[in-house]
């Protein structure tokens, strides 16, 4: 290895940074950076199935929701004593008899937090393995995911009682018995996120390495290519999605955790395909590139939209149309060396006088 | 004699592989030139390259004295070229006579011809198209497949007719009446053609003029009356 | 002189587009490591019949037998697991891997998914691999991209993904397209030097090429086979050069 | 009323709601079929739709306002839709995932634009008087049953676009370029065929269409900002039920859809109904994953 590799470098700089966060920016900030790091690990996870298998999903925020919901239902049955009748808050204010056989295990942690990673895992896989053995992909994969999206958030709505409706499930306070309200809880909860964000990106790094990665762009690159040197696809994109799905679980558990609440209205169509459009920012194929575009675009979001809620609207949607036509390999291909699109970039960049990144 | 079509170092390429460099033609309106090579070289790329539905990534196409580089390949159909692709490309779909219609696309604009209906010498040079007329294209034989082709392009009343191996994979009788039927469409119609033909007896006796390729690029050219097809043949490995 | 059991029976196979008959009750029978050169004109079914066998189209009727087993209705990549792999008129590269995992996904001989959670491929497939890129000719091109090859290294390498696989039965749709004369030869050489241990079915226009691998022809036409037989009876059958080899303007032909 | 009035009434309501779904989805599916790309807009055509019927019934009031909605609804729409397809669609036509991202950012700059312009609330349509009835059955085994106007509006609009384009692909010349502009781009482009131009004219066309559908629409409830989007999932699992850019198909999915969404909702409630109208799309994929509407065709060579 080089001695002054400048991505080394940078990268240890980059972790240093993000371990001593806390004691750099105001508590707000960091709020905002655990939250967005979280919805990261997501976008991670659009990135393997987007930008390296080609698999458009418009329904991330399904799995991101289940994940969500999964340990919100704990934190919510924390200090309940459930074997003497008690319910959830809003269980009693729909007039809810009995708390519903489904919520019982959800009074372990350990069970919780399995299902933060295993329920939307295996539901992605299996949902993906539906489609993918019938060879369902491109345009109608993602048309499908987003109905999905629709169905799933329509559900969550609709049956109050049990989900806690529009409003989703909030107001909880301990975990396993330690406040989450402090700032001191902050913190920690913002370490333990911006770990799993650090393993998640190595984990992720070390796959895309891996054979298993090579045959994932190789089922993008031509699928019946691929089934014609003997490969069934099939698998290997399933396997992505199931984790990617793993991954928007893992992400929208933290989230829950980091603003205190899980709803429909973060669930549905609207936010599944904003999260693509972190990534179309950042850069689909590039790893740092998702989480980047994600910081980035929430931190845009939360300065713009607070100021001006319509502008921000407005401002979104140009900036699918633009990152899309213009940007196709986000604010991350502008680095990448040799890529076409980084050529292209050169080319118009150069022609301004400006000083540009790199 | 006036230069109907002009090539000038004409490039092309798929994507990164460049599959022409420097082509240079210059054909003469009422003539007939024959193109030939091996499989592979960039015959057809260089057809589609003048038709237009291959991009052109460097130089110069001018015909009736006009630059087309720029234009588009429903603008140059509409300026009198007409194009019958390799393997025909009819629309399976359509019945002869809509295929024969969209043939006229061509006369789009152009002043002094009538768009109203496909020219009698079409079903005359063709006389089979009338009998099957109703019938989906996509289940006509080889060779019905190949004078429907024809009859569309021709229904455009293009000036410069590129042909791509018009002769392949059809039956020796039809053939014949192709030849035939091409023969006419020079005399009659004072088309100008460029032919991609592997079947070298039929080209030589039909062209006045040859253009050998060989990798992307034209290796030679000249008359047919000068050499025989058997030496170009040798030459050319085909 | 024994006659091996054949790898490969068509039988009576017919492929039936919407009312197009692409293929009619084709028969065709490949021994094992034997070379089968199949030419006919353009629209004569020659890839139809490639694509039938691997399984891109299903005959409408008839069946195909592969080491003595019922392919017809198998799933594509069990077919080729069975050892039956095609190369495509079109190259078929991957275009944003490199050349060496090309050819390294296409010589796995474990094709298990659950197996390729690991960096480095088993050394046997690398040293299959690296040797092949050594006989394609593309050694120095080791570490490109696919996509930034040109058309006839691309051509180059798919052979070259076709031989990894290592399977019985190769199927080669116009390897020599877009090659030179000398490439031309070279590629003859390597498919001479491969068969015995693959059957190797060849689909060319070149005559020249046919001749160098002078093999056992057959001749499709519109469909159906026209004739079988060495390059020297097929260039000296009437009908074949009626319809096909350099047809002559002198012969008269019968109306259809 | 009877049990068969109910079930009557039911698939009648199903037709109807398939009407809704043939208009909105006739412009996707011809687009998808033409160019491999989808709107995600498109739900905002409807919108679009809904607000000009609401503006040509202020400016026209009366029982001919609809009438008059109806054309200015087309043109409106499909002049949005030539703009849109113009300036965004063309130039990704070879990305059909990035065409589908863009032109989502299409449709959230419309819905804020809605916003802004008519507030979230929404605005309402009155039905002209003449579209007030209810056509209903005092006697025979089919007593009780009640068909509203509105609902017989929509099918005979649906029924009369559906032959209007039928016609406009089979009869004319523009149909014509169209067909084989499907069929074989390149070689359509050599014969002449501004290929460019076809494409924009059957997206205009589909947006128009949905922009009828909005008029419609606006009859049925209020025109609120997000009015496409209730409408334009079902459309989507319509394309993909219906095949590649057939028109047959494109039917017979919207009738698919329609009649079991009014069916299931005898048994349970809308938001399970949606569940279960995935369920079935997804089932439905796993026997025949190209639709209902296939063709197989000879690939041609070279």
């Amino acid at each position: 290895m080089k001695k002054f590799d400048p991505k080394l470098i940078s990268g240890i700089i980059i972790i240093i940074l993000g371990a001593l966060a806390p004691w750099i920016i105001s508590q707000y900030e960091l709020s905002l950076l655990g939250r967005f790091l979280a919805l990261s690990i997501l976008a991670m996870g659009i990135m393997l199935t987007w930008g390296e298998a080609g698999i458009l999903s418009l329904g991330q925020g399904v799995f991101f929701g289940l994940g969500g919901y999964a340990l919100a239902m704990h934190l919510k049955l924390e200090g309940l004593n459930v074997a003497n009748g008690d319910m959830p808050d809003f269980m009693v204010w729909s007039g809810v008899s009995a708390l519903p056989k489904f919520w019982y295990p959800f009074q372990s942690g350990i069970f919780s937090i399995a299902c933060v990673v295993l329920v939307p895992g295996l539901f992605a896989a299996g949902f993906s393995w539906l489609m993918f053995r019938r060879r369902v992909g491109g345009v109608y994969f993602a048309l499908i995911t987003q109905a999905l999206a629709l169905a799933f958030s329509t559900l969550l709505i609709s049956q109050q009682s049990l989900t806690g409706g529009f409003n989703g499930l909030t107001d909880y306070s301990t975990l396993f018995g330690y406040d989450i309200t402090t700032s001191e809880a902050a913190r920690v909860i913002y370490w333990v996120t911006f770990v799993i964000v650090v393993i998640a990106f190595f984990f992720l790094k070390w796959l895309l390495g891996s054979r298993y990665g090579v045959m994932l762009r190789a089922t993008r690159d031509g699928e019946n290519r691929v089934r014609f040197l003997g490969h069934n696809p099939v698998p290997y994109k399933v396997v992505a999605f199931g984790i990617a799905g793993a991954l928007a679980g893992i992400g929208g558990a933290l989230f829950t955790l980091h603003s205190g609440v899980v709803s429909p209205a973060l669930v549905g169509v609207v936010p599944s395909i904003e999260m693509v459009v972190w990534v179309a920012v950042g850069g689909r194929n590039i790893l740092w590139g998702a989480i980047a575009g994600t910081l980035l675009v929430n931190f845009a979001k939360d300065q713009i939209s607070s100021a001006f809620p319509s502008l921000w609207l407005y401002g979104l949607g140009a900036l699918f149309i633009l990152a899309v036509s213009f940007l196709p390999m986000g604010i991350a291909g502008l680095f990448r060396p040799g890529s076409g699109e980084e050529r292209v970039m050169r080319r118009i960049i150069s022609r301004r006088p400006l000083k540009t990144a790199e | 004699m006036t230069t109907l079509l002009k090539l000038e170092k004409v490039a092309s390429a798929y994507g990164q592989s460049k599959v022409l460099w420097d082509v240079d033609m210059d054909i003469i309106q009422g003539s007939a030139i024959a193109l030939i090579g091996r499989n592979g070289v960039g015959k057809s790329t260089l057809l589609k390259t003048i038709v237009g539905v291959q991009k052109l990534t460097g130089g110069k196409i001018t015909f009736r004295d006009q630059d087309v580089s720029a234009a588009s390949a429903h603008g140059r159909a509409r300026a009198g070229i007409g194009f019958v692709p390799q393997g025909r490309h009819v629309f399976p779909h359509l019945t002869v006579m809509e295929n024969l219609t969209v043939g006229l696309a061509a006369l789009t604009g152009r002043k002094g011809l009538t768009q109203s209906g496909i020219a009698d010498h079409i079903f005359d040079l063709f006389p089979k198209l009338t009998q099957i007329r109703a019938r989906k294209a996509g289940l006509l034989s080889g060779g019905e497949q190949q004078q429907l082709a024809l009859g569309r392009a021709l229904a455009g009343q293009p000036s410069l007719l590129l042909l791509d191996e018009p002769t392949e994979g059809i039956q020796p009788s039809v053939v014949k009446q192709i030849e035939h039927a091409l023969r006419r469409i020079r005399t009659e119609l004072g088309v100008t053609i460029v032919i991609v033909e592997q079947y070298l007896d039929f080209a030589w006796s039909f062209a006045e003029h040859y253009y050998v390729m060989q990798r992307g690029q034209i290796v030679r050219n000249g008359n047919t009356k000068d050499e025989t097809a058997a030496e170009i043949a040798h030459l050319v490995n085909i | 002189m024994a006659i091996p059991a054949p790898i490969l029976m068509m039988e009576n196979v017919t492929v039936d587009f919407d009312g197009f008959k692409a293929l009619t009750n084709v028969n065709l029978e490949i021994s094992p490591g034997a070379l089968r050169i199949l030419i006919g004109p353009n629209g004569a079914g020659k890839s139809t019949l490639c694509d039938t066998i691997i399984g891109r189209v299903r005959p409408t009727s008839g069946r195909i037998t592969f080491k003595d087993q019922v392919i017809t209705a198998l799933p594509e990549q069990e077919i080729v697991r069975r050892g039956i792999c095609r190369k495509f008129q079109t190259p078929g590269v991957l275009p944003t891997l490199t050349v060496i995992e090309n050819l390294l996904i296409a010589g796995r001989k474990d094709r298990s998914w659950w197996k390729t959670f690991t960096h480095k491929a088993p050394k046997d497939e690398l040293s299959i691999a690296e040797d092949l890129l050594e006989k394609i000719g593309l050694a120095d091109r080791r570490d490109f991209m696919a996509a930034d090859l040109a058309h006839g290294e691309k051509q180059w390498l798919e052979i070259g993904m076709v031989v990894a696989t290592d399977a019985d039965l190769l199927l080669l749709d116009e390897p020599t397209a877009g090659m030179g004369p000398t490439d031309t030869q070279r590629t003859a050489q390597l498919i001479l030097s491969l068969l015995g241990k693959h059957a190797i079915v060849v689909i060319d226009h070149d005559m020249s090429f046919v001749e160098a691998l002078n093999g056992y022809v057959t001749v499709l036409h519109q469909g159906q086979i026209l004739k079988e037989g060495t390059v020297a009876e097929i260039r000296a059958d009437p009908e074949v050069t009626a319809v096909y080899l350099g047809r002559s303007d002198d012969d008269d032909t019968a109306e259809a | 009323m009877g049990e068969s009035a109910f079930l009557v009434g039911q698939i009648f309501n199903g037709f109807s709601v398939a009407s809704l779904f043939v208009l909105a989805a006739l412009g996707l599916a011809l687009s998808f079929g033409l160019m491999r790309v989808i709107n995600m807009a498109h739900g905002e055509m409807l919108m679009l739709g809904g607000y000009l019927a609401y503006m040509t019934l202020q400016v026209v009031p009366g029982p001919l306002g609809i009438i008059v909605a109806m054309p200015v609804a087309f043109l409106g729409a499909a002049l949005i839709g030539a703009l849109l397809e113009w300036s965004v669609i063309h130039r990704l036509s070879a990305r059909p995932l990035d065409t589908l991202l863009a032109t989502w950012g299409v449709s959230l700059v419309l819905q804020q634009a809605a916003r802004n312009l008519f507030g979230a609330i929404g605005v309402e349509v009155t039905a002209p008087s003449w579209l007030n009835h209810v056509v209903q059955l005092h006697t025979g085994p089919l007593e009780g049953l009640t068909l509203p106007d509105t609902r017989l509006f929509i099918l005979v609009v649906a029924g009369i676009v559906l032959a209007g384009i039928a016609l406009i692909l089979n009869k004319t010349r523009l149909g014509l370029y169209v067909r084989a502009v499907n069929q074989d781009r390149s070689t359509a482009a050599a014969m002449g065929v501004n290929a460019r131009l076809i494409d924009l004219m059957v997206f205009s066309l589909g947006t128009g269409v949905a922009g009828l559908a909005g008029v419609i629409l606006a009859l049925l409830g209020p025109v609120t900002p997000t009015v496409g989007q209730s409408y334009i999932v079902p459309a989507f699992l319509v394309v993909i039920l219906g095949g590649l850019g057939s028109l047959v198909g494109t039917t017979i999915a919207s009738l698919i859809v329609g009649l079991f969404t009014a069916l299931i909702e005898i048994f349970v409630d809308v938001s399970v109904a949606q569940v279960l109208l995935l369920v079935f799309v997804i089932v439905f994929i796993q026997f025949r994953p190209q639709g209902v509407i296939t063709v197989r065709t000879r690939a041609l060579e070279g």
